[in-house]
């Protein structure tokens, strides 16, 4: 079984970042993994993004062309991969800094105002770990308290005093889709 | 004599030079400024149709796509020579080369150096700001001492890495150079001397004078990971000082242009 | 096992730092960047020496330098940065002192692009380069062969005092996979005899790569010539996977043949008989397996990045025996494993016969085909 | 009486890097965080009046995504 | 007819300034140096551009400068200054504007010496520099041949938009020689409309080698591709001597074929059935003809200063059919006639019968016992 | 005290720093005066053994053959380069180049530029003869305005190929410069004066003081065409004008050394 | 039929122009011909020489290992080539400048006083036109007067004025290699 | 009375290039030209008395040839 992840968004979302977590957290669980970003420094002012591949078996390509998975964080993300995402797949979609719709049947595809939502726990920037939480709980790839054992292992040091701040994002992405579900539900 | 209309006066407006294309820059960042005083000044001489202009390698890689003019993308710090086979064989045309500190300070030393040693009538706009932009914030022959980036992660060593190399002062040494002068893109005033810097350099190229460059500091916001507003003022507070503004050689005749 | 994430230019550094490599001479370039940026930190922190050179030509001079002071030493660069190396490289080769090269490779050719490549087969295999000369070129297919074979490729310039070249593409340098790093290993204290220390106690020695009188050259390039044949025949290496009953082998390197191996393990589980020989040492090239192959399969699909330079050399070794087909992506464009697959079905439903098939002529219409289907 | 005078700021062009909004010598200028450009920017924009239409805030724009106007002089018929 | 007596580098020179060369930028290097040394005077005289540049790296940059300007333009070098414009001429490759470099080799690799030598087969005709691209390789064996191919260079420069390289070694640039040459051309007033004059009544053109998208990067490289086969399919040129009814085929280029040209003639006087190939275009090379020749002839003879580089080739075209012998001399040697009128005897009382045999290694032995007995 | 001794004295005798062989120079060319000068000075200071060397591409490829040190053999111009990466892994030892001026001046203007900048603690000798004399007398970057060569056959036309550089000068104004000095060997007090500039600049390194640069006005008779006498006094009557000696950085604490 | 001819020397014996001379003298009588120097201004105060070549035929080589004739104008040129001469050929040496014997056999070995009988004429340079002139007279391969028209031809404008310094110094060189016949056969 | 010098010329390295010849102040050397030099150069020697020793030959020639010789002044018994 083979599970391949794109993130993407604007430099300076933390999409590699998140994609670095998602791919710890599978290495954690005894799985084979790659991360490799969509590197362009030479390109200024460009998307970010990152393709995360988990799977039982050695790993060919660390890139995919129809990932099981997309988090896109903005619109310029929403359109480029939105075609792209695997029959039966996962779009989850920021839906704060989107403004269209989606246009793809065949998949599931989720809206989260991921930058309000962060704003709520007072940091714009959780916005990606929210959308990792949602993501987590909407496909169970891996468990929430694998991913958050990852960021713990792995935050940089400087960066030690937001891990409450980030656990609380990654939870309440969570919470969103149970809501949501609960939602549909009702 | 006032006027009898009463439509609005447009104060300032985008130069024709530039293309109608969003930029790849990121926010902030003064290699725009230089680029939109160029198309004004290229705008302003009607040059515009008689220009070349050989775009380096470096975060204006793309500097062709931007500046209304025919251009060449040269080798990373080669645009002195390419700009010289040019202009050698098309004299009647304007070239210039656009180049940043780690293209024209670093790699392409021999190429400037000689450039301005044979005198060659070319104009160059030299960026200065103290890093590798392109590549993702490595450190320059223009660094600052105890400045830190990618490469110099405890700060610019100068015991290991040397001082910050000044290229005005060393290129005006050079005989064959006729205007050579540094300014600054931090502040409007100094913008606007930026301005008729530029003019200067580009009148000494249409009359044939020889070799003239115009250093701006500039700024990278994202690898000196400050605000654009910040920026502006590490120029003021921290590179002016190691990069004194001035006119470190200008021909008698384009000392007296008034522009 | 401690296996930790890395990624491909911080492990090949490290790898490098472990295998003793006591001078780095570099200039920044993306793909690679990350590899300077690296030991710009380590090496200081381990006493010893990092230039960020201010340029490619200065970089590969000062490696030319810490080479014949007989200490290990490095450069890393991408595309054209290691074009602007041919001058050094030939005069280490010349004056046969040992030094290692990664080339993170791009798109090309001129400025090109960052994305990862394999179109420097040629300039890295067939000597870039002026004159007779044989650098070692590895081509390493994962963050884990990269940190092995970096330390091996010191081990090698060492061994028989000749360049050797790591390659890989942006794919290999940018990504992070799990690896394991080995211990650090102990730097010698006494210098090689061939080396400038200065000449305490002993006849001045001078290193050089010139031999005015042909005679002397002529000597001179038969030596490396013997050597040349010597390493063919001693550090020939390669992998291969599901080769016991292959009858369509797909030949690949780096990253194509990585993905190439995820498109055989597909092709295998719907019952098609695809092996896969992955060439690790380009130069020495695998010929002779490759002949070997070529006895017992019924075609070959050759898998490169680039326009089919490898290719050449695969039909070096089939000798017109078998048809070979070829599928190729250019400019920096990976293939995915599907493509692959959907080469190895129609090579399966259709299987070539004649041996004399023009491979890189047929790809070049189906790649057409594609690249307007995509427009 | 100041001249009056206003700017036009350029969706395609402004990355709201706010030098503008620290050059304007009457603090007349703001991001528009209820909008995004298309390249995802919240652009420019006059927060209220008082833009004497003097120009800075072009100087510094380094992306040329500002057109200032400025108000004409009164017309006045010549004398003569 | 008038042909004069002249120097091989001075006739290069004339040929191009005849074929329309506006821009010549070089750096002396022996033995090439008499090109640039022409130049500087007669470039001047007829109101051209000639720059003595600051090194090759700059020579080739401002030849690509010129190139772009639309106006004929070359430079000329020996082998560690073509090294150094391998980043340049890759650029100018990946930008596909036309240009004309004369390479004179001389021995290497690294400083090595200055006599003749054919050891920058594989830098010249597999690509030096970094990524996909395919300069046109071609080889005079005479001072007449020097002057009608330069002329032809610049016509297919232009034609394809493509570098092209003229390769001699140093025996053809120094050597005196009665030649004619053509007249010369006049210069066109028109710029071709691919290059940059200033953007008068026009859009602006930007001329460059970048395609940051690895999809149009992919274009550009198939673009060259294509490029590659036209002129695969239209630019072959080789000549054949004796070739009727020869039995031992004798393939070299340039000087070696020139010389075994020589020892052909000698070995036709004692009735041996020998012929010779001396390819002219090394890329395109004669893969055809030499492919036809192997069903015709016994065994192949190839001979190059060098240590087989074109050999390779060879056997791709010849693809195991029959055996393929080797005779080579290295580091600024060249061969005598007598040395190959021996080969010729050798192979012609035992002929070779294994298609399989090492070319190279039998000739190392066969190099190692004469060098030691001349020692 | 005078000694008891009625041996003769022997004034002058070739130095153990040079090998016994017969150099390739021409006769009467100064390369071969500046060779003896550096061996004197390795010789005093006790150097030989601790010494290793860079030729460059030039009339002095073959450096190594003469000086009885270890020594390596650069790519032309890059000498520098190669200086830096001995030095580096090797700090204990003493590292110089011994450069033309096409090697430095012109090729290797890069490499020289950038091993000043970063204050590198290595020597360079550099010999500047107005000339190319290794591949038969083209202009070098040195040669003087009007002079005849290979590749000016009209004398240097400074419109086209600009002023001489004067590297000495130039390089006097990186920071990382101790010791640069420009002397001249036509004549036997000049020469005296050369070699105690060339015991300074090793001193310099010695102390660890960073980038130290002699630079010797010389002589090419074969390719300026005059005997060996006529060309000691074009040095003098020609290229002092041109190049005038001096000291144009010297470290206070070099200075203060008596030599 | 082939003919080859190696004038060795030292730098600034003329032997380089000596050789071209009579590459223009054999061009003009209708031969293919080809001249080539050792070149190598890289390595200064070595010895300069030239190989000529004169065919019927299309010459393959510009370079030979036998020559068929050997000028050698001094020691060092003697030594390197006088075991080099194919077998029957002539040697022809500049005493003035060696300083001992002939060793070999089987060929056609002559000293001549070059630079005494130069110095007699009033230069030194003349010695290679001395010995080639001497050169003609032995082997026959020109005439006297074909040289001469050669060096008129060919001379640059420059040196114009030293035309009949050189056509003495051929006279010489042939004069007193027919003194040495008449010696002989006295 | 000037001290009394001479000088010896080594065959080897000596090109004739006359250098010394021009330096010397008291115009005591000239070319031999009765000798050749292994590689074929008139070496210099000294041509009459009256050399000082001073050694201005031995610091021009740029191949090393001279070597410089004095005789020394005469033995004194240490007084004390
Ligand atoms: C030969 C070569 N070496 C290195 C690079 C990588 N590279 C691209 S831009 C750059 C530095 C750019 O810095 P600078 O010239 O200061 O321009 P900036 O981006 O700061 O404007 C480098 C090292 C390259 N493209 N080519
Ligand atoms: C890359 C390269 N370019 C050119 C040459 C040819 N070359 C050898 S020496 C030389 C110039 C030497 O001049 P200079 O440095 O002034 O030394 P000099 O011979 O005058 O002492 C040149 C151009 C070379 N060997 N390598
Ligand atoms: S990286 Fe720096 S220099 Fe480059 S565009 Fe961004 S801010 Fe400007
Ligand atoms: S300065 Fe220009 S780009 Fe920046 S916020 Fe103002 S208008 Fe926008
Ligand atoms: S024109 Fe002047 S006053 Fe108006 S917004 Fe711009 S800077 Fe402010
Ligand atoms: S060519 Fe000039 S520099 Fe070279 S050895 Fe001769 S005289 Fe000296
Ligand atoms: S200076 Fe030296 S080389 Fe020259 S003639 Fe005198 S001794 Fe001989
Ligand atoms: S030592 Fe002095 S006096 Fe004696 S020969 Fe030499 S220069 Fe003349
Ligand atoms: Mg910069
Ligand atoms: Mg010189």
């Amino acid at each position: 079984m083979e599970t391949s992840i794109i993130i993407s968004g604007f430099g300076g979302q933390g999409t590699l970042f998140a994609g670095q977590v998602i791919t710890y957290a599978a290495m954690a669980a005894g799985k084979e993994v790659t991360w490799i970003p969509s590197y362009g420094p030479e390109m200024r002012g460009g998307t970010a993004n990152c393709t995360v591949v988990i799977s039982d078996n050695r790993i060919g390509s660390p890139l995919v062309l129809n990932p099981t998975i997309v988090i896109a964080m903005n619109q310029p993300s929403l359109e480029k991969y939105e075609s792209l995402v695997a029959e039966g797949g996962y779009l989850i979609a920021n839906k704060s800094l989107i403004e269209k719709d989606f246009s793809r049947s065949g998949i599931n595809s989720y809206f989260i105002p991921a930058n309000e939502l962060a704003a709520e726990i007072g940091n714009m920037k959780m916005s990606s770990m929210l959308l990792t939480g949602a993501m987590v709980e909407i496909t169970g790839i891996l468990s929430l308290d694998q991913i958050k054992t990852a960021l713990e292992n792995n935050l940089p040091a400087r960066h030690k005093k937001t891990l409450p701040m980030n656990f609380q994002a990654i939870d309440k992405g969570a919470e969103y889709i149970k809501e949501l579900a609960a939602e549909k539900a009702k | 004599m006032a006027t009898l209309t009463t439509d609005p006066i447009q104060v300032y407006k985008r130069p024709v030079g530039l293309t109608e294309v969003h930029s790849h820059y990121c926010p902030g960042c003064t290699h725009g400024i230089s680029h939109r005083l160029i198309a004004e000044v290229l705008d302003e001489m009607g040059l515009r149709e008689k220009t070349i202009g050989v775009a380096p390698v470096g975060c204006s890689v793309f500097a062709y796509k931007y500046l209304n003019t025919d251009y060449v993308e040269a080798a990373h710090g080669r645009a002195p020579a390419m700009a010289t086979g040019i202009k050698r064989v098309r004299p009647e045309n304007i070239v210039y080369t656009y180049q940043g500190d780690g293209d024209l300070a670093s790699i392409g030393m021999a190429e400037i150096m000689h450039a301005a040693g044979r005198g060659e009538n070319i104009t160059v706009i030299f960026i200065n700001n103290a890093i590798y932009g392109m590549t993702g914030g490595q450190m320059a022959p223009t660094t600052l001492p105890g400045m830190k980036t990618t490469s110099s992660p405890k700060g610019r060593d100068v015991e290991m890495a040397g001082f910050p190399i000044k290229m005005s002062e060393i290129l005006a040494t050079m005989q064959g150079s006729s205007y050579i002068v540094r300014r600054s893109l931090h502040d409007p005033a100094y913008i606007r001397k930026s301005k008729k810097a530029i003019r200067k350099a580009f009148e000494t190229q249409v009359r044939g004078m020889g070799f003239s460059l115009v250093e701006l500091l500039s700024t990278c916001p994202t690898n000196w990971k400050v605000t654009p507003y910040e920026a502006l003022q590490f120029v003021e507070d921290s590179m002016i000082p190691v990069f004194p503004l001035g006119d470190f050689k200008v021909h008698p005749e384009i000392a007296k242009l008034k522009v | 096992m401690t296996k930790k994430l890395l990624k491909g230019n911080h492990a090949l550094a490290e790898a490098a730092v472990r295998a003793g490599c006591e001078g780095f001479f570099g200039y920044p370039i993306t793909p690679s960047t990350e590899f300077l940026e690296y030991m710009s930190s380590r090496m200081p922190e381990l006493g010893r020496a990092f230039v960020q050179a201010e340029s490619e030509v200065a970089a590969i001079n000062m490696v030319y330098g810490a080479a014949c002071a007989g200490k290990r030493t490095m450069t890393a660069s991408s595309s054209p940065g290691v074009s602007l190396m041919m001058e050094g490289l030939s005069y280490i080769a010349g004056t046969e002192v040992p030094a290692v090269l990664v080339n993170v490779m791009r798109g090309g050719p001129g400025l090109g692009n960052i994305a990862p490549s394999q179109g420097d087969y040629n300039q890295m295999v067939k000597g870039g380069g002026h004159g007779d000369y044989f650098p070692i070129v590895i081509a390493p297919a994962s963050v884990q062969e990269s940190i092995d074979y970096t330390m091996l490729a010191f081990d090698l310039a060492d061994k028989y005092r000749t360049l050797v070249y790591v390659i890989v593409d942006g794919n290999i340098g940018q990504m992070m996979e799990p690896a394991e790093m080995p211990p650090m290993r102990e730097i010698p204290t006494e210098a090689p005899d061939w080396a400038v220390t200065g000449a305490e106690g002993r006849d001045p020695i001078a290193l050089s790569s010139i031999y005015i009188d042909p005679y002397d050259e002529e000597v001179t390039n038969l030596r490396l010539l013997k050597k040349k044949l010597e390493i063919e025949k001693n550090e020939v290496i390669f992998k291969e996977f599901f080769m016991e009953d292959a009858e369509i082998v797909i030949i690949g390197f780096g990253t194509a043949g990585r993905i190439s191996l995820s498109a055989v393990r597909e092709a295998r589980e719907q019952g098609i008989k695809v092996g896969l020989i992955r060439p690790i040492t380009l130069f020495p090239f695998p010929f002779e397996r490759i002949a070997e192959a070529a006895e017992q399969a019924k075609s070959f699909l050759v898998v490169e990045m680039n326009t089919g330079m490898m290719l050449d050399d695969i039909q070096v070794a089939v000798k017109g025996k078998i048809p070979v087909e070829f599928y190729g992506r250019l400019g920096g464009v990976t293939p995915f494993p599907d493509e692959i697959l959907s080469e190895i079905n129609r090579i399966n439903e259709n299987p070539p016969t004649d041996p004399n098939l023009d491979a890189r002529a047929d790809w070049v219409k189906r790649l057409e085909k594609a690249i307007e289907g995509s427009n | 009486m100041p001249v009056k005078g206003w700017i036009e700021v350029n969706d395609l062009y402004c990355k709201g890097c706010e030098l503008c909004i620290t050059a304007c010598p009457v603090d007349v200028i703001q991001l528009d965080y209820s909008r995004l450009t298309p390249k995802g920017y919240h652009p420019a924009m006059l927060k209220s009046d008082g833009c004497t239409g003097c120009g800075i805030c072009a100087v510094i724009c380094p992306d040329a995504a500002i057109t200032v106007y400025r108000e004409p002089k009164k017309a006045k018929v010549p004398t003569a």
